[in-house]
């Protein structure tokens, strides 16, 4: 369903990255995703990074949609659809929560919604210091948060898929949580096949109806919108496409 | 012969639910998935000459009761299209392939390459109501929708299907256009132009400001042209609109369908419900002593 | 001036919601009942010549989203109706009659009695999709509609509004037919045709077949034809079709109308739906800080 | 909303009256009614004479349609539309409730709902023993059960609004209820003014939408479908169509 909904607190998250919170609350699972409409601008599809109490998005402007949304203030109005996809599954018993960038975002609703701080790790990842997100968040959440920049200019130096490969070698973990770009997601797939452990990762495709309907966000004939965005590692294993192609606007094959 | 199979215009189908056009039908994967999901057959995204990006987002409003889409028919172009039939026709069921142009000759080429790629039937999307110069615009002018007709049946050897456009009070004068041409079937309904308005916004939500409405609201829309279509044309008709459970299936074919397409209802109710629909069929004609699902078309008309 | 108040071709509402033809406007008792419910205006039943029975039952069809109605303009007849009338205008708000007719000079007889019983202002029904020689079969006919609208701008003072149907690809055309002959407004929309049919009977619910749609269901098409036509005349437009609440009343505003109709939703939501739309006006008004109504018609044209 | 039921059980409950049952309940309450379509005949307006468990009709045949109704058999098809309209209020404490006719269709779910053997009692009245119906259902039903026909064929001799006065007179009642031709209602109405007891009456008038909308089922303004079909003592008395005219097909008024 469409509903209209107003900002009430914008929080810088990080360099480039705004968390928008909304006047109203939506019943949604952890990893599910809603369709943001900026009136007059775009729409474009976001993960809850908020979903108990209030609702919110955390976005990392990249171009003019996710600029515009950036620059909206508090009172100013989006459209929300959905919530549509899946969720994460959080029955396993020691879980590994790895989030690249804004890719923490519904990385972070996993963790809280685990809700036992001894049951899930986080490794946050990002290109430097300014774009790493949520760690206080994760800190309440989790007795065991690292952190890691490509550059070292905060915590260990190195991608984070080095840091999660480190941390299953170093503990047992029952299942991985991973949301990043797709060269993160492919790199944390192979770490986690040779650690094996199975994984969740959230995938991104080109998104336009948000209902299954359109077929424009589809990898392999899945549709990112329903099926997705989170698919098992087995899943994605068996895709051609992933880590090596995407659909653009008119449903044509682009190289990754 | 089985229960459910039907004969759409000498195509068999095992069931006679298809996958609406528009509906995971841009891609040889996704459609590959609704054939498994249970669909007697596909009709593809409809295809033009060019790779077509469509409108901008939002390109899709939901309503308690329907959507309304202004997609702005993207798709890959016909020539890119050839991989994704390649894949498509795989499923084992029919691909019917769907097309738009602005006039007869353009619709011809582009039926060759279909035909050539494997589709069962060509589809003529005569009908959308949001797409500038094609669709509903030529398709509400029956001497348009001949000369489109015949230059298409000229040109390929598979049945050539109209898809029709309920916006006009000149439906049946179009449909009668179809069958004077040769068409091999009709198909009912495209989308009805609507739109949608944010109050908070103060603007039209979709960005091409109109689109199409379609799902259970369109419904009894979609039954009366099927219905008035069985008594001005001796086609098969293809019901369209709101379909969604097997009563509904049901209700379109005693008001004339010999087939039927569900579009919406992939999103409203899951790829499920070909299968549930198929069951209800099947589970209505033994309650009812049928053998065919041929006996009950146009039941419902019974001066 | 008070908030809610708006200026309709020169009549003057206490607020833009008007009962539409067709729902409690039969006699004058029930008139007076919706006037005292809170309607800022009265339009009458579509009354004709002579006394007529309609068509037999079923007449309505009650859906999830609406009703399918074909009623076959029942009424008392033009002479008849006097005596209605003469109740209905101590209601305090405007009384608008509507008329069918299969003429012009029908139109204008009908409508020189009319005017006589104290209506304040004409509304001639060229959009009713379910009787024979009547409404829409008149009304998709641009060169029709400007000789009734004319023949009765030359009858009667009181402005006249023309009903308009959408089941046609010419509204558009029509409009202006009507603002060229000198109408005053444009009333949109009548009900869109449909049918249900009943699986077990196997035949259609109606007595008539066809009927028309109304309600939630026809909202998105109501909104689409009045967003339309406020970019293609100037004339003054009343929203009708699926309005059940102010938000409703806001988005067809906002599309362009200067006022607006309630139907369905006398049935749906009851009585008091004009004094809740009222209410939830007022507030978004003072949410607002709105003067007068007016400041937000056409408000979503935003090119 | 619009539904198709079967027929399973068709009883005879007196001459020219014939009982419907319906293969699906119906969430109704006591005296609302229902819109029943007989396939290519019409359809009209009936009382549902049971509620609770399954639904049924009582039908008089008067015309083209009672008549072809009350010839269907077991296992034919109707639809449904409904239920309709407001229910008999059965809070105050005694009652007295009076059918004529077929009127006792709603009259007998009333006194089923009521309850209480000992707070209801039942005037039965029609022209000749072969037009009262229920009785067996009203006996079950409440400790006072009375019967008066027009021409002394059975139970007392005379209309059952004498029965009804003569009962008012006997016993202390706060509430009478009554269902029958119109001019029983008028002469009852009369009664209940004189022996000072507030009564509710169901009325009947030319139904075509059932639902508010038409505008063909009004008596003064007041929808026999909506704010009908039961109507307060004072609501009538206020009314000036009352027992005089009525609507036909047209909305001419035609004299009762
Ligand atoms: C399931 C899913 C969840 C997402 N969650 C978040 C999130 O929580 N926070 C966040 O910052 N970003 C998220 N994104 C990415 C976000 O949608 C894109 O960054 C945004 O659409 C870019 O729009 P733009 O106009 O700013 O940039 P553009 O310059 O238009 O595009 C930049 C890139 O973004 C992608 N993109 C553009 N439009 C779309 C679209 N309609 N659907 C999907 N991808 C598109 C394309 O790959 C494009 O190359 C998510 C994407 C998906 C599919
Ligand atoms: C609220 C209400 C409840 C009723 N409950 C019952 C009931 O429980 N049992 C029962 O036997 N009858 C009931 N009736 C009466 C029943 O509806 C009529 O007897 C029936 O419609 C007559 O139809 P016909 O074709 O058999 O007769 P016709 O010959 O068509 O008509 C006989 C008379 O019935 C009346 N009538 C006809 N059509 C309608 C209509 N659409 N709506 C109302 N009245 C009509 C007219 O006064 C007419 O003169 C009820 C009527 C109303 C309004
Ligand atoms: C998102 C979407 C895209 C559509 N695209 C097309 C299209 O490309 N060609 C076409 O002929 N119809 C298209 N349609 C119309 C459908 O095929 C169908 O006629 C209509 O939606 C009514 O059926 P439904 O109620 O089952 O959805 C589209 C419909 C939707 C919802
Ligand atoms: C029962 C019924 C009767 C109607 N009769 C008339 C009529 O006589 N004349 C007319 O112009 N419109 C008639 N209409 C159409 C309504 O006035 C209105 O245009 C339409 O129902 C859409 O509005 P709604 O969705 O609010 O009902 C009728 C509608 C209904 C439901
Ligand atoms: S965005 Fe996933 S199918 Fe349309
Ligand atoms: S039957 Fe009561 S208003 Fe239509």
């Amino acid at each position: 369903m469409f509903i209209e909904a107003r900002i009430t607190e914008r929080i810088r998250s990080g360099r480039g990255i705004t968390t928008l919170l909304f006047d109203r609350p939506m019943e949604a699972k952890a990893g599910q995703i809603v369709m943001v409409w900026i009136p007059g601008v775009d729409e474009i599809p976001m993960a809850l990074s908020h979903i108990s109490g209030v609702a919110s998005i955390t976005v990392k402007e990249v171009g003019q949609a996710t600029k515009a949304l950036s620059a909206l203030n508090v009172g100013d109005l989006v459209g929300l659809r959905g919530p549509y996809g899946n969720s994460w599954d959080l029955t396993p018993r020691r879980i590994l929560a790895v989030g690249g960038g804004v890719g923490m975002s519904p990385i972070m609703t996993a963790v809280e919604a685990v809700n036992d701080r001894s049951r899930v790790d986080v490794a946050i990842g990002a290109r430097d210091a300014g774009e790493i997100i949520f760690e206080e968040r994760a800190r309440k959440a989790s007795d065991d948060v690292r952190v890691s920049t490509d550059d070292g200019s905060y915590g260990i130096k190195g991608t984070v898929v080095s840091l999660a490969d480190a941390m299953m070698r170093e503990k047992r973990y029952d299942m991985v949580l991973g949301c990043g770009p797709e060269i993160m997601n492919k790199y944390l797939l192979k770490a986690c096949n040779e650690n094996k452990v199975p994984c969740q990762l959230s995938l991104e495709r080109i998104m336009k109806c948000g209902t299954g309907l359109c077929g424009s966000c589809v990898i392999d004939g899945l549709r990112v919108c329903v099926e997705g965005p989170i698919f098992t590692g087995e899943q994605i294993s068996r895709m051609t496409e992933f880590g090596k192609c995407k659909r653009d606007d008119a449903g044509l094959k682009v190289k990754i | 012969m089985t229960a459910l199979e039907v004969d759409l215009a000498g195509i068999k189908l095992r069931n006679p639910t298809l996958l609406a056009s528009g509906v995971m039908g841009e891609t040889g994967d996704s459609l590959l998935r609704v054939a498994v999901a249970g669909a007697g057959g596909l009709v593809t995204k409809s295809i033009g000459l060019e790779p077509r990006k469509g409108y901008p987002n939002p390109t899709l409003v939901e309503l308690p009761d329907g959507y309304i889409n202004a997609m702005g028919l993207p798709g890959p172009g016909i020539e890119a299209f050839a991989e994704e039939m390649e894949i498509a026709t795989k499923s084992g069921v029919p691909v019917i392939g769907s097309l738009f142009a602005a006039i007869p000759e353009d619709f011809a080429s582009l039926a060759i390459k279909m035909e050539s790629y494997g589709a069962a039937a060509i589809e003529l999307n005569l009908s959308c109501p949001h797409a500038k110069g094609y669709g509903m615009e030529v398709g509400i002018d029956p001497d348009a929708v001949h000369a489109i007709v015949s230059s298409v049946k000229d040109a390929v050897r598979v049945p050539v299907m109209a898809k029709l456009t309920p916006n006009t009070h000149r439906l049946l004068d179009v449909a009668r256009a179809v069958e004077a041409a040769g068409g091999d079937a009709i198909v009912a309904i495209n989308t009805v132009k609507a739109m949608a308005i944010s109050v908070e916004a103060r603007r039209p939500i979709l960005h091409n400001t109109t689109g199409g409405l379609s799902g259970p609201a369109i419904k009894p829309i979609g039954l009366r042209c099927v219905y008035e279509l069985h008594e001005a044309v001796k086609l098969p008709i293809v019901g369209v609109g709101g379909i969604e459970s097997s009563r509904d299936v049901l209700e379109y074919m005693m008001a004339g369908a010999t087939a039927v397409q569900v579009g919406s209802a992939v999103g409203r109710r899951g790829l499920k419900v070909f299968r549930e629909i198929c069951d209800g069929l099947a589970e209505h004609m033994a309650a009812n002593g049928l053998n065919r699902l041929s006996e009950i078309v146009g039941a419902a008309h019974v001066h």
